[in-house]
């Protein structure tokens, strides 16, 4: 186990390396959860668009 | 198939199906991702250069991989979008683009630590490196780009504009700066590239590969979502949804 | 000769107004009116080819209307907001630009007879960044006189301008109009005009 | 088609008539460019080895940087006073404006950038026969530089705050020309010949000429609508 944990002496860099590649997906799906949820809350808050008015075309002479 | 396609780009739909589409993405790519890991760090014997410094392969590659992947698929959804006027298309150009970069800077972070025992530094101005260093540049100029305009559908287009532009650009980059790289460097720091792969190591790189792509496919799958979600503001299905991610 | 089928126009991704549908022809005029807001400007800059329609279709001689289209590029003629002139060219350098831009010659006698009634008589020489903005729209006015285009999208044309001004405006809309032109004028105030063709109004907003 | 060439012809010598009337905007990139320079030897050391092996890096950086400075007036003011509605409802195709219209802007920022270049080159001590592949490398490199930058151009030139993003968008592009420039520079310093690099310079404008005024006549459609 601790020769396992130890890498070769390179334990520093190889668990660095996967730390920060958990911590970036984590932070992916962290963000993109985000993201999805404030999207949600703005669709929800803006009030639905009002109907688009027709345009009226009038022959004047 | 037409109406199905049809069917699909209608934004009520595609939602609905993205959602239903995401544990499909994520529960095997967290399976491969940890099949992956213990596979590249536990199973797959050392190497006999670099002994276990060289498990780093296992997330550098990966990542290297998706970066580029990223991009073309970006750049081929922002040419879909500009000719045939797809929001979708653009929502995915939107939603490939963050994604893309975290993997760029996450491929030089890990080659950055994989560099140091090897090379002795943090950095080397080598041809792969330095060209994933433009391709992150190339990146934060697409998101800038679509960042700066207030109209939103301008800014779909613009940067799409650009991310082809780019795309096209990539080669010429990649065959510049590989040609400047040999030109200054002798070929003695080729170590990091190819620690002679046996099997056993190449099948679990596969292994975490795939399991990339699929996380990236449920991270991109999510983010487009709410792109969508953002495009359709004022649309009437959007009542409808519910406050589940 | 110009057709609206079934426009609808939007801005920033919220659609103003729909199912706008109009044909003009040699001699027609419609005027745009409506609110501020309501969409006159955004409409007129998609007839002029500047913006997509949100929805419909255009069409100039039976021809649907692609961006870039070299014989709509000729035959119309937009004035808009900013007339397009160079602070540091005088008035004749920019308004030879803008003819020979559209394909329409360039000719310093007719340049002359053109400036004189709108007051600019002496003054084609002068730089445009030493004209009053009443004279720059006057400026406008002459290269919408001089490039013999047969569809005029006139957006707010009186703006700026005095009742002298004004009344020109009205004067060369009729006799454009009498000629077998076709114009589509946004304007908030009464044209004036005396043409006794088709007229169309059309209505924006509610 | 002589319509066209004549309506060509009108926007270039209209380009050139408004910015000699203000010649002072156009010497501002050209005294940046000679700042900057003054700036390294200030910044390293005088002494002429280590000038002279940086020098040609340097120099190219230099102009880089100062095309950059130019590139932000391209189609800022035709934006702004509405002639670029203009060229874009125009009857002339919209790509061959935008091939006048950056070509007329290297006349104007790139071409005196690549005759100052001899000049202030003496500065960091280049061997004389450098200092003219130096130039020539530039003249070949500096019209793709305005036509890729041109691209970015057109792509911000709606925003107001276009100028920052606009470095994002042009410099990552711009490192190929880098490269064989300084490459061609350094290869003449040390007495070989500059040939390769020179033609893979010539090869990018080519490939510019031909690719780039259509991205801009792209973008511009976007930026005016």
């Amino acid at each position: 186990m601790r020769e396992f944990l130890l890498m070769d002496g390179y334990w520093a860099y190889v668990w660095s390396s996967w730390a920060l590649t958990l911590a970036i997906m984590v932070w992916l799906i962290m963000a993109a959860r985000r993201h999805h949820r404030r999207a949600l809350l703005e669709a929800a808050q803006e009030t639905e668009a009002p109907l688009p008015a027709r345009a009226a075309v009038k022959e004047l002479s | 198939m037409w109406l199905w396609f049809h069917k699909l780009g209608s934004p009520p739909h595609f939602y609905r199906t993205a959602g239903r589409l995401i544990p499909w993405f994520a529960i095997p790519a967290a399976l491969l991702l940890v099949a992956g890991t213990l596979g590249g760090l536990v199973i797959a014997p050392a190497d006999y250069e670099q002994g276990d410094g060289f498990r780093i392969i296992y997330v550098h590659v990966p990542s290297a991989y998706l970066a580029m992947f990223g991009y073309v698929a970006m750049a081929i959804a922002a040419a879909v979008g500009l000719i045939w006027r797809m929001k979708l298309a653009f929502a995915f150009a939107a939603a490939c683009a963050p994604v893309g970069a975290a993997f760029t800077f996450l491929c030089l972070a890990t080659g950055s630590l994989w560099g140091k025992p090897m090379w002795g530094v943090w950095w080397d101005w080598d041809g792969r490196m330095t060209s994933m260093l433009v391709l992150l540049f190339l990146y934060l100029g697409v998101i800038a780009l679509r960042g700066a305009f207030d109209d939103a559908a301008k800014g779909d287009r613009a940067a799409a504009l650009l991310a082809i532009v780019g795309v096209v650009n990539i080669p010429i980059i990649k065959f510049s700066v590989d040609w400047w790289n040999t030109l200054h460097q002798p070929a003695t720091l080729s170590k990091l590239s190819a620690p002679s792969m046996t099997m056993d190591m190449l099948g679990w790189l596969l292994v975490m590969i795939v399991g990339h792509m699929l996380f990236f496919a449920a991270v991109v799958t999510l983010r487009l979502r709410g792109e969508v979600l953002l495009r359709e503001r004022g649309a009437r299905w959007i009542r409808g949804v519910d406050g589940r991610a | 000769m110009l057709e609206l089928r079934d426009i609808a126009v939007a801005r920033s991704e919220r659609v103003l107004f729909d199912g706008l549908s109009l044909g003009l022809g040699p001699g027609d005029l419609a005027t745009v009116v409506g609110p501020n807001g309501a969409g006159k400007t955004s409409l007129l800059r998609v007839v002029a080819g500047l913006s997509r329609a949100h929805a419909g279709s255009l069409q100039w001689r039976g021809r649907p209307l692609e961006p870039g289209d070299p014989v709509y590029g000729r035959e119309r003629l937009y004035l808009g907001h900013q007339p397009g002139l160079k602070a540091d060219l005088s008035v004749s350098e920019n308004l030879r630009f803008l003819l020979e831009l559209q394909g329409a010659g360039f000719d310093p006698e007719a340049l002359e007879t053109c400036l004189a009634p709108l007051g600019l008589g002496g003054l084609a020489h002068r730089p445009v960044r030493a004209l009053s903005a009443g004279q720059r729209r006057r400026v406008a006015l002459a290269r919408m006189r001089l490039c013999g285009s047969l569809l005029w999208l006139l957006d707010e044309p009186l703006t700026n301008l005095d009742v002298d001004g004004q009344a020109l405006v009205a004067r060369w809309l009729d006799e454009h109009l009498a000629g077998g032109g076709l114009a589509m004028v946004a304007s908030h105030a009464p044209l004036g005009t005396r043409h006794p063709g088709r007229r169309l109004e059309v209505a924006l907003g509610r | 088609m002589s319509g066209m060439l004549a309506a060509a012809l009108a926007l270039a010598r209209r380009d050139l008539r408004a910015a000699l009337r203000r010649w002072g905007e156009l010497a501002l990139p050209l005294c940046f460019f000679v700042i900057v320079l003054t700036l390294f030897p200030l910044g390293l050391a005088p002494e002429r080895d280590t000038l002279a092996a940086v020098g040609p890096g340097v120099l190219w950086v230099a102009a880089l940087l100062a095309s950059l400075l130019a590139l932000e007036s391209l189609f800022r003011s035709d934006m702004d006073d509405g002639s670029m509605e203009q060229l874009v409802l125009s009857p002339q195709p919209l790509a061959l404006m935008a091939l006048v219209k950056a070509l007329t802007h290297w006349l104007m920022s790139g071409l005196p950038l690549v005759l100052l270049t001899p000049l202030v080159a003496q500065a960091f001590y280049l061997p004389g026969n450098a200092i003219w592949v130096l130039a020539l490398a530039l003249f070949l490199a500096t019209p793709t530089l305005s036509l890729i930058g041109a691209v970015a151009a057109a792509l911000t030139a709606s925003l107001r705050r276009g100028a920052g993003v606009l470095g994002i968008l042009v410099l990552p592009l711009a490192v190929p020309l880098l490269v064989f420039g300084a490459r061609a520079t350094d290869l003449a310093i040390q007495g070989q010949s500059a040939a390769g690099p020179l033609y893979l310079l010539a090869a990018l404008f080519a490939l510019a000429v031909t690719l780039a005024p259509l991205a801009i006549a792209a973008a511009l459609r976007i930026s005016v609508d």
